[in-house]
């Protein structure tokens, strides 16, 4: 049961980090980064790493996210997009 | 007493963190002064002086929060170390003395002395990923250096910089990583039976990634062109920083991981054999084409650390000495040199280009003379510092059997008198006298006049030197 | 087999993250590609740690047998010194882009070159 | 670089790594790493073990981990002149503007309770200091959208705790350094390591905790607030 989480958890990882690479918004890519966070989150659980599932969850799901917005918006009358 | 000996190595470390609030507390009403920042180095050479008696005698060894090793971190304190940190504090405190803009001297001084707290732990860790943290200390106050200058170029060299060195970091932690996996221990002193005592190609790959990832750190073949932007991007203070300081940092380190892992460095050794002798031509005739300044003293890095290199992977006693003897002698006149740069924007140029460079008219001759010393040195002409650790690497790697890399070290001389001269003669003779606005003229003398002298009075006891680095080679290949 | 899934995926991230580090050429994407590869290592080093039916290394009874803690330790250095990495290159390209108004490497003079 | 160079790179990355990946399964691994837990309880009185290596076992790397966050704040906050917020130029509804002020002890005591129990439950001075720094960022950011700045902290006095948690971490390292003769040593100073599991136990882990808390928690405040008002 739990290695068909952990498959399926990995799947979901290394889809969202391709859309993450391959997505056409730089926009969309940061959102899926949190997302990848979130999954890292639950892996790391899964592999009895409370302490540093907190971390992750605290750090890369949420503010390395806002740092991540707060420079797309700073940065974002320019072209862009699919690069 | 005995206790504050043993604990010597974190101290050397703590005292410039402590410089931080420091800085901080002694100049939060007003302008700050360089006074802090000199006591903290003070204090620190004071300590080397006073410990390198002990340090002859056998390495300090200490544990650090009182943790052996495999447990806590180990840190060691021996010759090689006090060489190294004897010629960063000298480079750091010329760089507090050089930098003399009012604006943000304060935040300058704050980063040179994390830059100093980073780079002594990175020449006194034993432990692998106490070492990765260093790495980072010592490469983000570098980053934030070359961003200080809060221009165009700065920025976009600093930006240029983060990206390969990043990398550079993350193939490290990786490294770690896979060491850890497969030897079991964080700790340079076990590592090496582990390790040969480990299967497979992983722990060989892993330590290659280490190693891969400091050469990209010293701007080796293939990874040398950013080196050029970042120095060119950054003012002359932190140029010559980064090639004094930062470098020979990461050269230690470097040194401390090949001689942790013997078996690993001799299999190595073609590789690293063909990455210096690739570097040194590359970067030589890369100098020779360039057309700024800092650009060319860049590439010239590029080759000289190759020399080291070269000198390294020999893996003879002697040739590692010498290596690591010019390593220390060129980090002295190259950052001298990078000072002497400063003195051009005295004169109201902004621009480094080769056709533009002029003293200030104040000081000129001493300014010229200093050129020629620092670059007979650079070149390897007698009677100076550079003739002899050059002449030294040489015949060394010769003698290890490294006949071609003797050749190219050599050559590699001659290609450097093409630029040296190149510049020598526009300093000499101006190409262009009449300057459109002389800018604020400089009263102090120039700062290299310290790093000139030393080069010029360290060339008398050249052989009591390179005996100090091959008594600091055998103390390091000991304690394996 | 969880430990082969997730050495696995990691590898596949890390190609994934040096993939879009040669193909992107917008700075903020590439921060991003370099999170991706640092994900990677933190999962290794936890990956390292883990030993099937050990429990986490929060101490109850003294007959348990944990995971190790150290590497939970150094992923934690990790992430934090990810973070601030993090923090300064998005500073500098907020600048970059200020002084030069793009935020494309390949418009950079002499890039990769 | 191309597109089919760096798929071939990177593909031929992705096949080598997975035969290391497989190797390593099989392989059965040469010397076993120390394990840490077994000795926490004894050596350090920490519940936690993550806590017990971070802040005694090898605290130095803490100190150089929390050097890294002073000098990222010291560098951000420096490189971005302050200017005013530029960012979500929308108005926000009352619900937004008092729920954040009605939130903010709640984070703020989570995230103090996070640094506090670090060493008896997972968690610990980074985490409860992100958490306390979201709090801070909350304030900051949903109070300066209509213009008028706001902090909870000003900037000036963030650099002070700033500089006072690292001169506080340094002085518990010196206490280390007198009475047990080794820089940030812990037991060995005859601090009591009290009763394992309660609030007040392992010596100076909860000080460290608490310590690198506030630093961390200002330090990407100092961070997060640099940027957003660049």
């Amino acid at each position: 049961m739990l290695e068909a989480a952990v498959v399926l958890l990995c799947l979901f990882l290394v889809g969202v980090s391709l859309y993450t690479v391959n997505s056409s918004s730089v926009f969309a890519a940061i959102i899926a980064m949190g997302v990848f966070s979130i999954i890292l989150t639950v892996l790391f659980v899964i592999l009895k790493a409370p302490d540093v599932a907190m971390t992750e969850a605290v750090i890369g799901a949420g503010l390395t996210t806002a740092f991540f917005v707060i420079a797309l918006d700073k940065t974002r009358d320019t072209d862009g997009g699919h690069r | 007493m005995n206790s504050l000996l043993t604990e010597l190595p974190v101290l050397l470390i703590v005292i410039p963190l402590a410089g931080v609030p420091l800085l901080y507390f002694t100049t939060r009403s007003g302008r700050g002064t360089a006074l802090p920042a000199l006591a903290v180095i003070l204090v620190v050479v004071t300590l080397l002086s006073f410990s390198i008696r002990d340090a002859m005698h056998a390495p300090v060894v200490t544990a650090a929060g009182g943790w052996q090793p495999d447990l806590g971190i180990g840190l060691q304190f021996d010759l090689l170390a006090v060489a190294a940190m004897l010629v960063t504090s000298l480079i750091v405190a010329q760089a507090i003395l050089s930098h003399d803009e009012t604006s943000g001297a304060q935040h300058f001084r704050t980063l040179l002395m994390l830059l100093y707290a980073g780079s002594n732990g990175l020449m006194l860790t034993q432990d692998l990923f106490n070492a990765y943290v260093f790495i980072e200390i010592t490469s983000i106050a570098s980053y934030a250096l070359v961003a200080s200058r809060q221009d165009k170029g700065g920025f976009e060299s600093a930006f240029k910089y983060v990206v390969m060195g990043s990398f550079a970091g993350l193939l490290v932690l990786w490294g770690i990583a896979g060491l850890y996996l497969t030897t079991g221990t964080l700790d340079m002193q076990s590592l090496a039976p582990r390790f040969d005592a480990a299967q497979g190609a992983v722990p060989a790959l892993s330590a290659a990634a280490i190693i891969a990832g400091l050469l990209i750190k010293l701007g080796q073949v293939p990874f040398h062109a950013w080196k050029a932007d970042s120095l060119s991007g950054a003012s002359y203070t932190v140029s010559a920083l980064l090639s004094g300081v930062t470098t020979t940092a990461f050269f230690v380190l470097l040194l401390r991981v090949l001689s942790a892992l013997p078996s690993l460095t001799l299999s190595l050794a073609p590789v690293l054999t063909t990455i210096a002798s690739l570097s040194i031509i590359t970067g030589h005739l890369m100098a020779l084409r360039q057309p700024r300044y800092s650009r060319l003293l860049a590439y010239s890095s590029v080759a000289h650390i190759g020399y080291g290199l070269l000198a390294v992977s020999s893996g003879a006693v002697t040739a590692i000495a010498a290596g690591l003897f010019h390593i220390l002698v060129h980090a002295i006149m190259k950052s001298s040199l990078f000072f002497l740069g400063r003195s051009f924007l005295h004169t109201g140029n902004r621009s480094d280009r080769l056709e533009a460079i002029v003293f200030p008219e104040q000081y000129r001759k001493l300014h010229v003379t200093l050129y020629v010393l620092l670059a007979m040195s650079m070149i390897g002409i007698p009677p100076v510092l550079g003739f002899t650790s050059k002449w030294y690497a040489v015949l060394e790697t010769a003698r290890a059997g490294y006949h071609t890399g003797a050749v190219l070290i050599a050559l590699g001389g001659a290609v450097a008198l093409v630029y040296y001269l190149r510049v020598g003669i526009q300093l000499v003779h101006p190409g262009l006298p009449e300057l459109s606005s002389p800018g604020p003229a400089s009263r102090r003398l120039p700062v290299p006049l310290a790093g000139t002298a030393l080069i010029l009075l360290l060339a008398v006891f050249s052989d009591r030197l390179l005996a100090f680095c091959v008594q600091a080679v055998v103390q390091l290949l000991e304690a394996v | 087999m969880i430990v082969l899934t997730i050495g696995i995926t990691c590898i596949v991230l890390t190609g994934i993250g040096i993939y879009g580090l040669l193909r992107r050429t917008h700075m903020i994407r590439m921060v991003l590609c370099f999170n991706i590869l640092e994900a990677a290592a933190l999962l290794g080093l936890v990956l390292i740690a883990y030993r099937p039916d050990a429990r986490s290394p929060i101490l109850r009874a003294a007959t348990d047998v944990h995971v190790l803690p150290l590497p939970h330790a150094l992923a934690l250095t990790a992430i934090v010194i990810g973070a601030s990495l993090t923090a300064l290159m998005l500073t500098l390209i907020v600048r970059v882009h200020r002084s030069h108004g793009t935020v494309l490497v390949d418009k950079l003079k002499d890039w990769r070159g | 670089m191309s597109r089919i160079s760096a798929a071939v790179l990177v593909s031929g990355i992705i096949v080598f790594g997975v035969i290391i990946a497989f190797e390593l399964a099989v392989a059965p691994r040469t010397a076993d790493p120390l394990n840490h837990a077994p000795l926490t309880l004894r050596d350090t009185g920490a519940v936690n073990a993550v806590s017990a290596i971070l802040f005694d076992y090898r605290a130095l790397d803490t100190l150089g981990e929390a050097t890294v966050i002073l000098m990222t704040a010291t560098v951000v906050a420096f490189l971005t002149p302050r200017a005013k917020a530029s960012m979500l130029a929308v108005r926000l509804s009352s619900i937004v503007l008092y729920g954040v002020v009605l939130l903010l002890p709640f984070i703020t005591i989570l995230g103090i309770a996070v640094m506090a129990h670090g060493h008896v439950s997972p968690g610990g001075g980074f985490t409860g200091g992100v958490i306390v720094a979201t709090s801070t960022v909350f304030y900051a950011v949903v109070y300066s959208v209509g213009g008028q700045q706001s902090y909870v902290i000003a900037p000036a006095a963030n650099k002070l705790i700033e500089n006072t948690a690292m001169t506080a971490f340094i002085g518990v390292g010196l206490l280390g350094l007198g009475l047990a003769g080794s820089f940030l040593a812990n037991a060995q100073t005859g601090i009591p390591l009290g009763t394992p599991g309660e609030l007040l136990s392992a010596g100076t882990i909860p000080m460290l905790n608490l310590i690198s808390g506030v630093k961390v928690g200002v330090g990407l405040g100092i961070i997060v607030m640099s940027l957003f008002l660049e």
